[in-house]
């Protein structure tokens, strides 16, 4: 069978499986929800997608469910958006970033001490931003000291997704205060059940708590449980961070496609379908839709062929993140006054629910969260146009490095 | 501006941050305060018992106001005070007293009506249909209903049989919002303010009212939520510098002091070209335009200044322990208080083009 | 991208550097040139005698033509030379031969035309009406017609008596275009290509071949004038430092890099979405979506770039010495060539809008 | 009489004259015209304007037509706008650039020297730009070598509006190379008709050739033609750039307002008056007109009552170039292919013509010419938000200061 003819049965065959098996009222049980629920869903979604072989397509051969290409993996993310299933948030942390970094940098010791327990509904969060750290990982100041066979752990994260529900911590530490910043970082999985951890949800503006922040008080984590060696923490999250490899931008950009016939049901309910004005502006949306589907497939294509080069991320996640403004800012506009009643949000929903100012309001996290628009644009000017970088000891007088 | 107005909006200004007008005041109490102060007043005639300050005395006000993300329900009141105040009507001198000293509360609606006056045989006047975004309709005794067929203005007793209010909580915490149904309810001849050419006249002198109020409210908030940026970007380091010093974030800011500089010039200008000598709102198609034009740039200008204000404190934006987020809620719920609006530009355009056919 | 597709870019873009075919080339010389390099066979099926290379190939020229701001009127031929190698008509073969080769030369509207056919009492086709932006009408012998009721398509000779051209020049110098006036000038039968269900079908693949190669030409203009713009600000300096390391600049020219990309990466997109295996233009309406997609993002970001290139080159980007302007004018024609400009995103929304309520 | 009915008076008395002598179809004849045509309409004009007492609102009392109050030149402005009068753009440098240098830093002999002449008709024109200074007018490299009761000029000014035509030239240029680079400069009166002055127009992309460079070899200049102290022109050049106090921008942005029925034009002609979409976005351009109206009011009421802070011209100068730029982008827009055809351009007219490309092409002179856009967000971000400016001596390695 060529490649071609077993990616249409593989396309076929998981959209036979997806619906089947995707509960289409999950969208109103989750709106309102209690936090139980919400995790009853994601959880039975998850053994669902383990069962099915569908939740590891990325994970290597030999692994259940894993040894899938990427092009094999578009096509399952593909047909998830396709088939509006939930989104797997509770569990995102582990089966990329954690997952991935095992297979990459961990022993062969720590990938199976570790890796079963993911496929079991282990949760993780990633332990990385710290407050007036900003986009700047280099500045961490949360500390590693080594003890014996331990490391004691003392300091605070911020911005970790979903930390309130997780069993472990992907986390970064100071071991050193070397020269360059990067030099002195430590990757260590820590157990959040450990004594001397504290989460806090962050209250967000939309009245969600998609995020945390860890305290850590003295918590010991095992020198066995280092991944890499010491120091080399920055390296090992940068293999975190490239995990998923270009997928959640091109599942997220299909999904937003998918979800275009909600501004035409916000349309009809405030009467306005036929408004020449909306219809342009709706018109020039769908062209920014498909423009954002184009980029992040053919990101995905360029790493499958191994022709990535540098910025190209940056400018999927620029141009998604302003689409998705645009969307959610076409929406509310129409719904008008009706859209600025409070709702409840749609707990693991996708970003576009029809909820317009909550929608609206998280369309920020794609422009701030994971480098901000602003360190995008840096990186397009700088990496991909060959624009000079403002060198890194201009300060003002008296301020800092 | 005269020395009268500076001297308010210095006192508005001390009152609404020092007193805590914001969020953490009880509604009840700041109400009782302003009526203290005797802003509720401040745009009556001084003939019929108020400061005369008119529409540019409300605006100061309305400005200081969105400046401290004030709670207090003032316009509803204000803008059925100002009804009251017109005309000569059995009720008047006694209602606009008491609305004035604060003794009774009007609420009215700050969006659209679709409320419709029939007779009956009687020749009793019957409402039905419905009103949205009444403010603080619960403390209200009455409510100021306009018929969208501008057969008259009159004030309805929200206890009255066949009238009923739903709270419609909104993202912006800091006005409380009704929806008011109306399902045959009669008219008290006592209580009807104008009717035919007079009550059409009235509802423009009030939709100019409504629209430079909200547009000051919008002003103030976009000129206090910029300060607090461009503050929050000289504290914060990244990269070894404070983000002040980044010219692409410099650049942003500038562009949002000229919107909003823009928007306070056009509210100033428009005071004049709305009001006549005695600074008291007219209802021409010019002053008409000009309210327009000043509600929609104002609007807009707070809109763009809280969705900027939001990217540029990055995370800590994001959570409600900052005040961004309260800015931004009432940025975007002053967008959609008043006409529907894109009717705003689209009403500007029309009104234009008519006149230059008329010409 | 195919191998072939990268070779046909590479070279093309060397013919159109090095031998010059921009301003500076004789419009004749660089034709016979493009038809010695067999560019005119590009998208004709091998088994007709072309290269086979289908849109792909056809867009991959015109970005390089846009690229190198070329004069060449390369595009309607290639219309007429699609439209005369479909279906079966007497004249196919000999025409379809001397088009390829350049020998013959017909002009096709980049616009919107209002031609009408009529059969008189005698049954010959009588057409009238009146067609815009032929490009180079004055080098060619005939002009293909498309009535605009969807009658059908023909080679009408522009010779012949009732026909008349005008030169309309344009402010961006690189196009020649013209006006075509018909009054009651007879279709020869010999010369109709296409009538009723597939002269419409034909229409629409036009077209979407139309759209694209405009979109191509944008993307190729707005890749070499931001490298242009890029270097410039590398160059120039200012206060003691290029240009090119003032923030707020590398910011606004990220932007014009993802608008660029994102148009580049659609138009690549959609050509999948547009054609049959054999990379032949297929006529659905999925297909005209695309094609009105990728038409309006392409030539947004080139007048996008193009404006910002004009700012960003201060006052030399104002002077006929620079460069800049043959870009900026010629993004701005581009955007007003195919349909008209709003009823790109109006299109696809309708379109949309209806596949939903058929759906 | 009051001040107000006075000025009531006067807003009468100048609409009066302005209906008898307005020519309606000197847009028609300025049309394609040649220079000869555009010569004679701006000189008959100005000779009227003066005769009247109209042309030097702004000159001290004594002189003629002088010592009116700024409120009465913003009245005169304003109805010169509303008359649809050609604008004086040959003696703008004169009347306003050149007179008020001389009225605030010239020598009474100067004065009587050079004023009259500029009511008979004399042509001014402006040499401070410089190719490469863009807008750091320190950087400039014009000499002035002083040899004896003279000096001797050499060097290259460019962006002289009708230097062409110019009988006279204010020129900024180096006699120093100090410390500082504002203290070394110069301010003389150059004759345009000396030896080794040369002026090559500059074709601008309109076709035009509103501006020039004018090269200066060896051309000498009597001492007594220096306006000031050796060394002080970088102070005198601020006067002659004040000079027109805010009037241009009141006088330019009333017309915009009495241009929007272009814009219904544009829309009656391509059969799209019913277009909502373009009625929306003409709503909106007709609120930005009257902001701009009322942002370039207030700038002169606050120079009336000695309020102007720092920034306030920015504002004015930027927010009227984007809303500029608006208006012709959507006469444009309108417009559609139509507005692609080449047509002639109108000389010394405003800035909204109908001529719609070469209306957004000349809108780009108002966001480069006389302090780029980015200059005045500079300015705005400085000194008016106090956010931090960039400390001069930041340059790359191995460039620059």
């Amino acid at each position: 069978m060529s490649a071609a003819s077993s990616q249409e049965a593989l396309r076929r065959e998981v959209r036979d499986w997806l619906s089947q098996n995707v509960d289409a009222g999950w969208r109103a049980a989750m709106t309102d929800s209690e936090q139980e629920a919400f995790f009853a869903l994601q959880k039975e979604w998850f053994s669902e997608l383990v069962k099915a072989g569908y939740a590891t397509p990325h994970w290597p051969e030999g692994w259940p469910g894993g040894g899938r290409s990427l092009a094999e993996q578009k096509i399952i993310y593909e047909e998830v958006a396709r088939a509006d299933a939930p989104r797997l948030i509770l569990y995102f942390v582990a089966l990329y970033h954690a997952a991935c970094t095992l297979f990459e940098c961990g022993s062969a010791e720590q990938q199976s001490r570790y890796l079963p327990a993911i496929l079991e509904g282990e949760i993780w969060c990633q332990g990385f931003s710290e407050p007036n750290a900003g986009s700047d990982l280099a500045s961490l100041k949360t500390r590693a000291v080594r003890q014996g066979d331990h490391y004691v752990i003392t300091g605070q994260k911020t911005w970790s997704t979903m930390a309130q529900y997780a069993d472990r911590c992907l986390l970064l530490a100071r071991t050193d205060k070397g020269e360059r910043p990067q030099a002195g970082l430590t990757y260590l999985l820590l157990d959040m059940r450990a004594r001397g951890v504290t989460v806090r949800p962050i209250s967000q503006i939309t009245g969600d708590d998609e995020f945390a922040e860890i305290f850590f008080d003295e918590v010991e984590v095992p020198v066995e449980d280092r991944i890499g060696e010491e120091g080399a923490g920055w390296a090992v999250a940068q293999t975190t961070l490239a995990s998923e490899r270009g997928l959640t931008l091109v599942e997220l950009s299909q999904r937003m496609r998918y979800a275009l016939p909600l501004i035409v049901d916000a349309m009809r309910r405030s009467d306005r379908l036929d408004d020449a004005a909306i219809r342009r502006d709706f018109g020039r949306l769908i062209t920014h839709v498909d423009a954002a589907c184009a980029l992040a497939d053919r990101y995905l294509l360029k790493r499958i062929s191994g022709d990535e080069a540098p910025g190209d991320a940056s400018i999927v996640k620029l141009y998604y993140a302003r689409t998705l403004r645009e969307f959610t800012a076409l929406g509310k506009r129409i719904a008008g006054l009706d859209g600025q009643y409070h709702r409840g949000f749609m707990r693991g929903a996708t970003q576009e629910t029809g909820n317009w100012t909550v929608d609206f309001m998280n369309s920020y996290n794609w422009s701030i969260a994971g480098g901000s628009d602003e360190i995008q644009r840096n990186i397009i000017a700088e990496r991909m146009l060959g624009m000079p970088r403002e060198p890194r000891d201009w300060t003002l007088k008296g301020q800092g490095a | 501006m005269t020395p009268e107005l500076n001297q308010l909006t210095d006192s508005a200004r001390q009152v609404v941050a020092g007193l805590g007008l914001g969020l953490a005041a009880d509604e009840q109490e700041a109400y009782s305060l302003i009526a203290e102060l005797g802003w509720l007043m401040v745009s009556t005639p001084e003939e019929q018992g108020g400061l005369g300050m008119g529409l540019a005395g409300a605006c100061a006000l309305h400005t200081e106001l969105g400046r401290g993300l004030a709670t207090v329900p003032f316009l509803p009141q204000l803008l059925a005070i100002s009804a009251v105040s017109s005309g000569a009507w059995p009720g008047q001198e006694i209602w606009l007293e008491s609305m004035m000293s604060g003794e009774r509360r009007v609420t009215t609606s700050l969006g659209e009506s679709s409320l419709t006056v029939e007779r009956d045989g009687d020749g009793a006047m019957k409402l039905n249909g419905r009103a949205v975004a009444l403010a603080s309709a619960d403390c209200a005794s009455h409510v100021l209903v306009e018929a969208a067929d501008g057969v008259c203005l009159a004030l309805l007793a929200l206890d009255q049989s066949g009238v009923r209010i739903t709270a419609r909580p909104t993202w912006d915490v800091t006005r409380r919002l009704f929806d008011l149904e109306v399902s045959d309810a009669a008219l008290d001849p006592q209580l009807i303010i104008a009717q035919g050419e007079s009550a059409s006249l009235l509802r423009q002198r009030l939709a100019i009212l409504r629209d430079f109020a909200l547009a000051a409210d919008a002003v103030g908030g976009a000129m206090a939520l910029l300060e607090m940026t461009v503050e929050y970007l000289q504290t914060r380091q990244q990269f070894g510098r404070p983000l002040a010093l980044f010219q692409a974030l410099k650049h942003r800011c500038a562009d949002l002091k000229a919107h909003t500089e823009a928007a306070q010039a056009l509210l100033q200008d428009g005071l004049d070209a709305v009001t006549d000598r005695e600074g008291d709102v007219i209802a021409t198609p010019e002053a008409e335009m000009k309210a327009l034009a000043v509600k929609q740039l104002a609007c807009s200008a707070y809109a763009a200044v809280a969705e900027e204000s939001l990217q540029l404190h990055g995370g800590i934006g994001m959570t409600s322990e900052h005040d961004c987020h309260l800015f931004l809620k009432r940025a975007l719920l002053n967008e959609h208080l008043g006409r529907r609006q894109d009717s705003y530009d689209r009403g500007l355009a029309d009104r234009f083009i008519a006149g230059l056919n008329q010409a």
